[in-house]
């Protein structure tokens, strides 16, 4: 029974920092300011929730689980907000979105 | 599992140094302010893989700080020292 | 497992000296001052890996959190001063021509020495640490506090602390003392009007982070006991709760008229200087604490500290506004 | 029945909490800044006087602060050395204070009175710390407080002035703080005492002495790293550039002195004849380019970096004449304080009543000041070491121990420097005798204002006649011998 | 071995701070430059206590470093004003290089 939360602890993290990396090329490939936010915030949190499902199957109490949980709701609410308030100022500024 | 946990701290962190580069490299000021955001994210996650690696749960308490602190320096650069003129326009 | 934490600490470094090089060398301000973030952001990392959460906490939140503020602000009301500001916003000139060259050159034969003096004292030192680690423990308990650093830093050497809080609150008096920066109402204005309205976004962020905010610095606080945390840290998380209210337009500033603020801001070092002329009264030496409550004067002391280092810092951050002129 | 109040009363802890608290109520209570600074100034006085007394009487005062002993605490330490500095910074700091009094309007002075008692708290607390890291935070204080005294006017060149302060300050103290580092992990203990034991003759130990002396030498202006010092220290107010010539580069040489004698000088291996050279240079270069100056507060701001000098050349001698050679450097570093602070205050009456410090036109304004020319006057004379002045006991100690010890290069440098401080001291108070019409739009000069810095020349001079009091005075506790160095 | 690798990351630090400080005129740089020497300064004091294998963690460097940081905050406060003051009054952020002769 253990292994089973041990396994799924695994694929968690595994599936977390393959959402990492994916948010992290997004980053550097991406043409412009949009893209590269959609990606960081999008796959990033993505990423984190699921590293930290991962870590919470480990976690020894339920109360390091609920912190766990609330630094992710943090960091959603962080990211969503600053994802728009950035893409906000950018259209302001005149940085035009990327056409192929 | 904590081998499992370190070896995904230490991917992270490359990660974390390789998007340093759009920093470096970003044309825009926004591209160059993304680098609180993408530290507001990994480094929550590092912090959170070592707390369980190494059994400290106070590293939880920085994770946590962390992600609010990273939220403040970018509405900071949004509200306060985002230049007014853009550097050179995006393609 | 050693070779993945190796790995680890060698990547850290690698990306701590390669982020400072880049802030320090890179062709524009503002770039400079998002590399200097990252840096502060790695180095907390840096003292996780050396198990110092206390520091990381303190590092996190003033380090990268309040200083990158504090610069964005400056940069912003440098390039306020865009009429007159000569070298300002853009891409500044590389340092190309020939004397900067020399300078260039010049520093840097100069430090090799240096460089080489220091390395060579640092290597030479014996393999294993001497340090005051036993004599910590042998007295944590009389501390009162059972986490070590809070113990040195409010029981031992309490007295570092005494004049540390006064460093801020001088900070703030000089401040004050050379006048508002004529041109930061402008600033301020920019920030609002011009671009952006107060968007709906930020204000629900704020209504949302900032009770967080003081939450965790009431943890921190509460925490700082028997785990890392305390008061410098509990304040420059709530220093940030207040820098988040000033960014988004509250007039802070008018809240509190000039005298509450520095009441608030004094609070911390007279209570400070109060309990340790009582301590010598009472208990014959200076910031002398009975083991007995020692814990709960040193809450008292923390919370209050924590109270006048955030109002410190957050004035700090609006800088020269606040004074009764 | 007094005596015993004086003898058991903790007078050093009053020196420190008594101006914090003070400054706290100036920074509370703008109005009553000036009454406020001036009475916990002559209470220092008092407090100084009775700690005198007090270990005099029953020896070095000794406190472990928060009741922890050295090695994980922080202790208080007063003895003749410090008990000096302590004296020079409440002596002078009051002659300065009431000169503040009538020299600031009511904003400045709401301004000038909580940094000007947090720096007097802070150099207090300075003299009174027996840990080096503790040393490093009352160093920030002191650097932190005197840029933001020096940017008091806010005109260009006092900005300019304070912000390259600032960073000589911040990288001083930083050096300083690496080589606190580098101490307590050799040698496992940041207190002077205990390192005292520890320390051997260790690449680390050279490594940090290295550190802290570049780092203090900068903070103090010691001639190569002198730069900042004209500049800021010219441009500031009156009152402000006497703090910072009389008392504030004090603060880093005392720390300077305290980690020689104690750490520093059994394994010094020929670092004090590179001070000595220093100083030297000080002397000869700052007396110089005082000669050269067509501004008056630049040409004292030099004779600062000159006067320096002369501390710098009591290290080679202090080899062989320990004792003797440290209490010159401690009475020349005494009148030099006094005597600087009556020369900047008495410019600052020169620029108040004509408006501007050029020695060139300064004949118009020498006849009209009297007191303040005498002030000018006397002072000069102790900085140039004519008898019967304070100064002269110091140059002369100095001078007697050089001729002892057959030093001829250090013999020369010291008749020079007196020559040369000669020269620029009449070049300013030539202009007294010669003839030119009265200048118009002159503006009174208070009566406090000269009054003060002629008391605080008259007091340079009254050193003299007071040497074999305090002489004996600095050295309670013996700091000038606790290292071994045979007196 | 990887405390020692810590302090010569700390001594790097401070000595390109050093180096940046010397060459960089603009004065927000020099601040930038002051603040990396500071964290240079911290590592050094905290990584050269973990010599020896862990043994018991040391916390006075810990409370000196954080002392450290508040000291390190309130100067760069002071700094960023002064020299938004000296460019108001100057119209550039550079220190005017002509020694008021």
């Amino acid at each position: 029974m253990i292994a089973v939360i041990d396994l799924f602890s695994v694929l968690l993290l595994i599936a977390g920092a393959v959402f990492f990396l994916a948010g992290t090329l997004g980053l550097l490939r991406f043409p412009d300011v949009y893209t590269r936010l959609h990606a960081l915030t999008k796959a990033d949190n993505v990423g984190l929730g699921l590293i930290i499902a991962g870590l919470a199957l480990q976690a020894e109490s339920w109360a390091v689980a609920g912190k766990l949980v609330l630094i992710w709701l943090l960091v959603l609410l962080a990211g969503a907000s600053v994802s728009y308030l950035v893409a906000n100022g950018a259209l302001k500024r005149g940085i035009r979105p990327w056409k192929s | 599992m904590q081998l499992l946990f370190l070896a995904v701290a230490l991917f992270l962190l490359c990660t974390l140094i390789a998007g340093m580069w759009r920093v470096l490299r970003g044309p825009t000021a926004a591209d160059r302010m993304l680098a609180a955001q993408l530290f507001g994210t990994t480094a929550v996650a590092i912090l959170l893989l070592l707390a369980e690696t190494y059994d400290n749960p106070a590293l939880r308490d920085v994770a946590l700080v962390f992600a609010l602190l990273a939220a403040v320096t970018a509405v900071a650069f949004v509200r306060r020292a985002w230049p007014e003129q853009v550097d050179d326009r995006s393609d | 497992m050693t070779l993945l934490a190796w790995g680890f600490d060698g990547l850290l470094l690698l990306g701590l000296l390669g982020l400072a090089w880049k802030a320090l060398n890179s062709t524009d301000l503002f770039s400079a001052i998002a590399l200097f973030i990252a840096f502060g952001l790695l180095m907390a990392l840096v003292w996780v890996r050396l198990e110092a959460p206390d520091i990381a906490l303190a590092e996190a939140a003033i380090g990268a959190g309040l200083s990158g503020a504090l610069l964005l602000a400056a940069l912003a009301r440098l390039r306020g001063m865009e009429g007159n500001v000569t070298s300002n916003t853009g891409v500044e000139e590389a340092p190309n021509n020939i004397d900067a060259r020399l300078v260039q050159w010049l520093s840097a034969i100069l430090l090799l020495p240096v460089l080489f003096g220091l390395v060579y004292g640092v290597l030479s030192l014996p393999g294993n640490a001497v340090g005051l680690s036993a004599e910590i423990n042998a007295n944590l308990a009389a501390s009162g506090v059972s986490n070590p650093v809070t113990a040195v830093l409010l029981n031992f050497r309490a007295y570092d602390t005494l004049l540390e809080v006064f460093v801020l609150l001088l900070a703030l008096i000089a401040i004050w003392s050379m006048g508002s920066i004529q041109f930061n109402r402008s600033i301020e204005t920019i920030g609002k009007t011009s671009l952006e309205t107060t968007s709906s976004v930020l204000d629900t962020l704020v209504y949302l982070l900032v009770p967080v905010l003081m939450m965790v610095a009431a943890y921190l606080l509460w925490v700082g006991a028997h785990a890392p945390g305390g008061a410098f840290q509990a304040g420059s998380v709530l220093a940030a709760a207040c820098v988040l209210l000033l960014l988004a337009g509250w007039p802070l500033h008018r809240l509190l008229t000039a005298m509450r603020l520095r009441l608030l801001a004094v609070a911390g070092p007279v209570v400070f200087v109060s309990m340790a002329a009582y301590s010598l009264i009472a208990e014959g030496a200076l910031l002398q604490f009975p083991p007995e409550h020692a814990g709960t004067l040193i809450l008292l002391l923390e919370t209050v500290a924590a109270l006048s280092i955030a109002v410190t810092l957050a004035a700090l951050f609006s800088g020269g506004q606040g004074q009764h002129e | 029945m007094l005596q015993a109040v004086i003898a058991d009363s903790h007078w050093a802890i009053i020196l420190i909490l008594l101006p914090l608290a003070a400054a706290v109520l100036c920074f509370l209570y703008a109005r009553a800044a000036n009454i406020i600074g001036v009475m916990t100034l002559s209470a220092l006085v008092l407090s100084v006087a009775a700690l005198g007394w007090q270990i005099r009487e029953t020896g070095v005062y000794h406190h472990a602060i928060g009741g922890w002993e050295a090695p994980l605490g922080i202790g208080l330490y007063a003895d003749g050395l410090s008990l000096l500095m302590l004296t020079i910074t409440a002596v002078a700091g009051l002659g300065i204070s009431i000169y503040a009094t009538s020299y600031f309007k009511q904003q400045d002075a709401a301004r000038f009175w909580p940094l000007w008692l947090l720096l007097l708290a802070s150099l207090n607390a300075l003299y009174l710390s027996a840990d080096i890291f503790n040393l490093y935070i009352t160093l920030e204080l002191v650097g932190l407080a005197a840029v933001a005294l020096a940017a008091l006017t806010g005109g260009r060149d006092a900005l300019a002035g304070a912000m390259r302060y600032l960073l000589a300050t911040l990288l001083g103290s930083l050096a300083y703080l690496l080589g606190v580092a580098l101490l307590y992990h050799g040698f496992g203990s940041v207190d002077i005492a205990i390192l005292a034991t520890q320390a051997e003759p260790v690449p680390v130990l050279w490594v940090a002495f290295g550190l802290m002396g570049a780092g203090l030498a900068l903070k103090m202006a010691l001639v190569p790293l002198h730069f900042w010092l004209p500049a800021t220290h010219a441009s500031a107010a009156a009152p402000v550039s006497a703090l910072l010539s009389a008392l504030v580069i004090k603060g880093a040489f005392y720390i300077l002195l305290r980690l020689w004698l104690e750490i520093f000088a059994p394994h010094s291996g020929g670092a004090e004849t590179l001070l000595g050279l220093l100083g030297s240079a000080a002397v000869i270069w700052g007396s110089l380019q005082a000669l050269r100056q067509t501004r008056l507060k630049l040409l004292i701001a030099y004779s600062t970096v000159a006067q320096l000098g002369y501390l710098f050349i009591a290290f080679p001698l202090s080899t062989m004449a320990g004792a003797a050679v440290w209490s010159a450097a401690g009475y020349l570093a005494l009148s030099h304080a006094l005597a600087k602070a009556a020369m900047f205050l008495a410019a600052g009456n020169l620029m108040r009543f004509g408006g501007h410090d050029r020695i060139a036109d300064l004949d118009r304004v020498v006849q009209r000041l009297p007191l303040t020319a005498g002030a000018f006057a006397l002072a000069g004379v102790s900085i140039i070491g004519l008898p019967p002045s304070g100064g002269f006991v110091g140059k002369w100690l100095l001078l007697e121990a050089a001729l002892t010890q057959g030093r001829w290069e250090l013999v020369v440098v010291i008749i020079l420097g007196s020559l040369l401080a000669a020269a620029y001291v009449f070049k300013v108070l030539g202009r007294a005798f010669t003839q030119a019409p009265v200048c118009q739009k002159a503006r009174a000069v208070p009566a406090r204002m000269e009054w003060a810095a002629l008391l605080l020349a008259c007091g340079a001079i009254l050193l003299g006649f007071l040497a074999p009091f305090i002489l004996p005075l600095m050295d309670i506790g013996d700091p000038f011998s606790a290292s071994g160095v045979q007196p | 071995m990887s405390s020692f690798s810590f302090a010569l990351a700390g001594i790097g630090l401070f000595v390109l701070g050093l180096h940046a400080l010397i060459v960089h005129a603009h004065l927000l740089r020099k601040i930038l430059a002051i603040n990396i020497m500071g964290s240079g300064v911290s590592l050094v004091l905290v990584a050269l206590a973990r010599r020896g294998g862990d043994a018991l963690p040391d916390a006075v460097p810990h409370a000196m470093v954080i002392t450290g940081i508040v000291v390190a905050v309130s100067a760069t406060a002071l700094a960023l004003v002064l020299m938004l003051k000296l460019a108001a009054e100057t119209g550039s952020a550079t220190l005017p290089d002509d020694s008021p002769e």
